[in-house]
């Protein structure tokens, strides 16, 4: 009973032209939280796979519960206990909740579904983590936040003693964060064995135990957490040192760029109006559904407006569709890159070029040299790790793809650029990397716009804060004389407290 | 005079057959015919070809047009359309290779032979026992196989024609266009006989329409009120004569036509005149009483 | 919290069916004014009947556009079983035997087709059209292309005799979508089927045999295109190597009506079956009405987009 | 991440490209071996001849399947521009403005394809099927039933004849297919249509005009199954309204062997080109090889299959 739960030892895994894992070691104990860190493409995704049977491994050995052990495909790794919660969200959106949930372990009875049963068990699990969700709802009609929970309960549901979370809370905001915590130190209590990948490192010290830290596939040591520790777990994870996690710039605020006057949209924004001013970062708070996203969608003409009226440079602009925002040099990077951002199947270049088609055409004919001339400038700009420029967007890894995701915008003549969570599944160093674009925009006089749900983030870089609650406006606030409490009195302002 | 054939070269002569698809019966039954042509002949080969599944002119062209590259010593060819496949007949005659029509011709005068049967006549002869049948009055419907498509076409209006000019007393309520498959022409029979509860008779223009019309009258227990008159010949047709659900179908000598085609066609190679160069092979109307004679 | 069981468990494929099931209506009401016999019982017997292979082979389609895929080979299937299982009674074989056996070599072709697009991980479209065009040759060469007639009379019974009054193929066709639509409402397997089509990487990780999963959907299509084949081939007592060419289309279409997606996830069996209903009641209440073909072709056309845009309209209300 | 810098410039398109070319290279020489008068200028010009059709409205189909959509009215846009050409001709009208006004009729098909795909957001398989229907029927209403021949003599100069010794369509194919190849490769509208079939919504976003470009790609579609129709009824000098019966699948065929994906977002103009030939040399080959139509069938299923397999387990590697 004293052996780890989990061993894994000299893993070696090589995809074509990328060597994933070299040799990476990993123990993880019953009843601990192990933190499994290190940048974008460091392997850790890759890792946690071959642990739960998704790849196999080229060369090493995997030992759970002290026998050694091979799997062939996820289902063999579930039988040993193994729970693998998985960086892309995985449901089946045609599916209701608990349909997913029990995936391949649904009750039936000679032969027939027991479906009343089966959302009886789902049911009380999500019930178990106060989500407000049914079990016969439609995983299509969930918002990304609570499919994701979806994902956390479907793992909990398969009673694992092993339990890996590949970004679990990079969808999700504080409450139901909140209740993932209380989750994991409770199945702690249970003396099971989780192991946790997130880049958000502020969060560790609520759970975490031990950290394993690995570099472009190698591994490179493992730690006892502890907050203090924080600088040296960065400089492991990026191999040098960091001193400025949030680079605020100080600029001279100008007259305004921007202005929108009360927009309301069918998704459920109401009549909300704010200005940007020149030389300033205005960041967009508020918790899971607040309409921030609708919000900007609804300016960038993504989605349908019922009302509201849109200044550039005190013009009015008439915005219908994006088009026509991009036109008046309205840009806006959207939140879900997979969904919204990235044409995967073409190329980094094609990507980058795409909104910028007039730039890189004469009569109508691609221009090589100007594509390639963009493009080399996207990818000096925001470092974006790639082997050419026509490599395939789908075979970059995630935090290169966010940053393709905002290069896209770089190239024309923006006056205002609105971000809609740029910095989610990100690492530290890259993270700092899109601080300082933004930076850089704002010195330049363009109007930033820019929606997160890391409050640390939101009070590190930017200079003007408006809180969202239920499709409103709650506060309009000077981030350097506020603070995160304020900040969620404003959020949690639900019109039913409102007297009117 | 075409004595400088190239017959020696390997003894053996292609003779290419080329119908408008391969799997009416009629079409079966025409290559039999010159199969056993060539049989009798030796050192004769048939090479038999079609368009694939759907009626297809251009394709049917492009069928001409390989056999001439292929070099073939003969083409018989049975026209899905009298213009359509003029270029290609011509480039082969070009090619100084022998023409030779079965069934249906090609609005040229440059051919070598022609076995056919009148289809429009056959078409008349239908209308006047199907007239003869129902007294000459009343309401019938027509199952036509492919729209636009020549022969069955002609077959289609000559129909029309003389029932119209010689039968007043007789109505053409409708004309349905079955694609040549059973299923829905015994769909589209039942459906006639629903509308028109005092339907007299039926005209089918190909085989595939006749044994599904056929049937739909058998299945609705009409045989001794609805009158069915067809075309072509098979073994479901055989069957559906038998039973009385189709009363007479125009059966064309399909097996002569090949049968004849090839061995003009090697006359033809070995410089003999074939006279006349149009040969009505005839229409039979094969009925209950003499079925055992048709083949 | 809130464990208010709400009785509608999957609402959007509920009022899908209930939307395909008012165009219906619309049609038959349409034609019953326009024409006194088209309200028969007679007619209605018979534009089930009509229906029946449509409706099969719609089943299996169903299935197969369910998991995101599509049957080609419908049309083709639909000849072998015919053409198989009347080879098999003339040669003397029982006559249930030659049907089985029969039924097996269309649902061969269809474990052929999963196969390719499963472990082959070729596109359904082309796998499915290759088959659709190899196995119509094989058709062809079986029988030499000649239909092969004169069946036993003991075959009739499935294409044409009555039971009660009603026609035997509307037993076999009822028999069929209540199975096919509890295997897959109720089943492990159905439920897999609509998993595969709404994210088959999920399915995969999730531990669903995705494999198996997908042959057997296609081995589904085959089998149904079999039964339709030999209902088919019962009516005309005839299996011609042609039959059932251009079907698979119908097939499509019956399915798109009935609320299935060609993108995969969505479709249920009894929405295919109203939806089959509606492209048999078009084309024999058109025939009833005396419309020319050529212009029922035009309405039919307009119909099949028409049903869908409606349906496409009524959701986003 | 190690990165091993490879230099290839658009590596999978080229050599997609590169594997489909060495597909049709193998059938030249296995008919090059088995026929002597296969490899023969004359048969070889024949054959191109014979393949333009479907080479022409390939290119369409393959601008449709990379935009992730299907265009099953080709073959009845086919007829439509023959027919309507023809019956204008035959009118009087000047053989130019009659060509001019078949193409547009056979374009506005594919504007009405396009406009309902991208306004209606309904599948472009029904839409296309709806389409595919219903104007067969116009071109059957039209012209009755019976083709229109006796064309004037003008007419075959794109059918027929030949300049310095190559026919005609061989050069108007050359032309579509460098105009569109160009199209695809080169322009901002190529680009797009890319854009749209590897991620609708984020081309959207990105503030390309999606509706303006899906239905510019569906009109393509139209126009080039017009010209194909022009070209097929000059050979034959004469326009039936049955015309292009069944191409449309060929065109998949044909468009897939090359490379696109029936996903969207992956094919070329000259992989179509090439599975266009792949396709028309096969049935070629086979006929001077003699093959049997039925086992003809049987072969081109299995090629169809054979190609896209062969061509998957290239790119495994
Ligand atoms: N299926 C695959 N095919 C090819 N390369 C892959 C594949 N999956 C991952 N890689 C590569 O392997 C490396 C490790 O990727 P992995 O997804 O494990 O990174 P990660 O540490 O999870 O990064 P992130 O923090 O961005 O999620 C990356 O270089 C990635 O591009
Ligand atoms: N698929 C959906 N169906 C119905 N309503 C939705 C859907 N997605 C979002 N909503 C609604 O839109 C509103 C905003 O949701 P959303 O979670 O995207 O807001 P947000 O402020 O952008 O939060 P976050 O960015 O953290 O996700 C909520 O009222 C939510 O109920
Ligand atoms: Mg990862
Ligand atoms: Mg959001």
């Amino acid at each position: 009973m004293n052996h780890n739960l989990v061993e894994l030892k000299h893993i070696n895994k090589t995809f074509p032209g990328v060597k994933a894992l070299d040799n990476v070691n990993l123990t993880l104990k019953r009843g601990e939280v192990l933190g499994l860190l290190g940048e974008n493409g460091a392997g850790k995704s890759t890792l946690v796979k071959v642990l739960s049977g998704v790849y196999k491994k080229d060369e090493g050995e995997i030992i759970v519960d002290g026998e050694k052990v091979n799997f062939n495909n996820p289902k063999e790794a579930e039988s040993k206990g193994i729970a693998i919660i998985h960086q892309e969200l995985n449901l089946c959106r045609h599916l209701t909740v608990a349909e997913n949930m029990f995936l391949t372990r649904e009750d039936s009875r000679w032969g027939f579904l027991s479906k009343k049963q089966t959302n009886i068990k789902a049911q009380k699990i999500l019930d178990s983590l106060n989500l407000d969700l049914k079990a016969t709802d439609l995983v299509s009609n969930l918002q990304v936040s609570k499919q994701q929970m979806v994902e956390i309960c479907k793992a909990l549901s398969s009673d694992a003693e092993i339990i890996i979370m590949d970004e679990p809370t990079s969808a999700l905001t504080d409450k139901e964060i909140k209740e993932l915590f209380r989750v994991i130190n409770k199945l702690k209590g249970q003396n099971k064995g989780i192991i946790y990948i997130s880049h958000r490192l502020e969060e560790l010290v609520h759970i975490v135990d031990r950290v394993t830290i690995l570099r472009d596939g190698k591994y490179i040591t493992t730690l006892d957490y502890g907050k203090d520790k924080l600088p040296e777990i960065i400089s492991h994870m990026v191999g040098r040192e960091i001193t400025d996690k949030f680079p605020r710039v100080e600029c001279e605020i100008g007259e305004e760029v921007f202005r929108v006057e009360n927009i309301s949209t069918p998704s459920g924004v109401k009549g909300v109006s704010f200005q940007a001013k020149k030389g300033e970062i205005i960041a967009i708070a508020g918790l899971m559904g607040a309409g921030r996203t609708e919000l900007v969608r609804g300016i960038f003409g993504a989605d349908k407006k019922t009302s509201g009226t849109i200044f550039i440079d005190n013009k009015e602009i008439s915005i219908k569709n994006p088009r026509d925002a991009i036109k008046k040099g309205l840009f806006c990077v959207p939140e879900d890159r997979k969904k919204d951002g990235l044409c995967i199947k073409m190329s980094l270049k094609q990507n980058i070029t795409l909104p910028n088609m007039n730039m890189v055409t004469a009569l109508g004919f691609i221009q090589d040299e100007r594509e390639s001339t963009i493009t080399r400038d996207a990818i000096e700009k925001l470092s974006i790790k790639t082997p050419s420029e026509n490599q395939l967007v789908k075979n970059l890894s995630g935090g290169n793809q966010q940053k393709i995701v905002i290069g896209k915008w770089l190239a024309s003549g923006a006056k205002v650029v609105m971000f809609d969570e740029p910095t989610r599944g990100i690492d530290v160093a890259a993270k700092i990397e899109i601080y300082n674009l933004m930076n850089k925009l704002k010195q330049e006089g363009i109007g930033v716009i820019y929606v997160s749900s890391e409050l640390p983030e939101v009070l590190g870089i930017s200079d003007r804060i408006l809180v969202m609650c239920n499709g409103r406006l709650k506060a309009d606030l000077k981030t350097l004389d506020t603070d995160q409490e304020e900040i969620m009195y404003y959020a949690t302002q639900y019109d039913s407290t409102e007297v009117i | 005079g075409k004595e400088d054939k190239k017959t020696s070269s390997s003894g053996d002569l292609t003779v290419t057959l080329i119908t408008m698809d391969s799997m009416d019966e009629h079409w079966l039954k025409v290559k039999n015919g010159a199969e056993d042509a060539a049989k009798e002949l030796e050192g004769v080969k048939i090479n038999f070809d079609a368009p694939q599944t759907k009626v297809d002119a251009t394709v049917q062209a492009q069928l001409v047009e390989n056999a001439v590259t292929n070099k073939s010593d003969a083409i018989m060819l049975a026209a899905l359309d009298k213009e359509a496949l003029k270029p290609a007949v011509e480039k082969a005659k070009k090619e100084d290779i022998p023409v030779i029509f079965v069934d249906s011709g090609v609005n040229t005068e440059d051919y070598d032979a022609f076995y056919s049967t009148d289809n429009g006549a056959a078409a008349a002869m239908a209308a006047d026992h199907l007239a003869k049948l129902i007294g000459e009055k009343g309401k019938i419907a027509i199952v036509n196989a492919q729209a636009g498509a020549g022969t069955t076409m002609t077959r289609e209006n000559e129909f029309r024609n003389r029932i119209e000019s010689t039968y007043p007393d007789i109505e053409i309520v409708g004309v349905q266009y079955s694609d040549g498959d059973k299923q829905k022409a015994l769909n589209y029979a039942t459906d006639f006989m629903t509308q028109y509860p005092d339907l007299v008779g039926f005209y089918a223009c190909n085989e595939g329409s006749t044994v599904g019309v056929g049937n739909a009258v058998d299945q609705s227990g009409k045989d001794d009120s609805v009158y069915v008159v067809g075309f072509d010949f098979s073994d479901d047709v055989k069957a559906l004569i038998e039973k009385g659900a189709i009363k007479a179908s125009m059966v064309q000598n399909p097996y002569t036509m090949g049968y004849e085609g090839v061995k003009a066609a090697i006359d033809i190679i070995n410089g003999k005149e074939v006279s006349p160069k149009d040969v009505d092979t005839g229409v039979t109307i094969a009925t209950k009483e003499n079925l055992d004679e048709i083949k | 919290m809130s464990t208010t069981e709400n009785k509608i468990t999957l609402p959007k494929s509920i009022k899908q069916f209930l939307s395909t099931l008012s165009g219906l209506i619309v049609l038959l009401i349409i034609f019953a004014i326009s024409n006194k016999n088209f309200f028969t019982t007679d007619n209605i017997l018979n534009v089930i009947v009509q229906t029946t292979p449509i409706l099969l082979i719609a089943i299996g389609q169903t299935y197969v556009l369910i998991t995101g895929g599509i049957d080609l080979s419908i049309g083709s299937n639909i000849a072998i079983s015919g053409v198989v299982t009347a080879m098999l009674m003339k040669s003397g074989l029982p006559i249930f035997l030659s049907i089985i056996i029969g039924l097996l070599s269309a649902t061969t072709v269809g474990v052929a087709n999963g196969a390719l697009v499963t472990y082959g991980k070729l596109p359904p479209f082309i796998v499915t059209l290759g088959t659709m065009t190899a196995v119509r040759g094989i058709t062809l060469t079986l029988t030499k292309g000649i239909p092969i007639s004169g069946l036993p009379d003991g075959f009739n019974a499935i294409g044409i005799e009555k039971t009660f009054g009603i026609p035997n193929p509307i037993y076999i066709m009822i028999f069929f979508v209540i199975i096919f639509g509890l295997i897959l409402a109720k089943t492990k397997t159905g439920r897999y089927t609509y998993a595969l089509g709404s994210n088959f990487e999920a399915s995969r990780l999730s531990g669903v045999n995705v494999h198996s999963s997908l042959i057997k959907v296609y081995a589904f299509s085959g089998l149904l295109s079999g039964v339709a084949g030999l209902v088919m081939a019962a009516r005309i007592i005839s299996a011609p190597p042609t039959a059932g060419m251009g079907y698979e289309l119908n097939a499509v279409a019956a399915s798109v009506i009935g609320g299935a997606s060609t993108l995969g996830g969505e479709g249920t069996i009894a929405g295919t079956a109203v939806g089959a209903l509606i492209i048999g009641i078009l084309s024999n209440g058109l025939n009833l009405m005396g419309v020319s073909p050529f212009i029922q072709q035009i309405v039919t056309g307009i119909v099949i987009i028409g049903a869908v845009f409606a349906d496409k309209i009524r959701h986003n209300d």
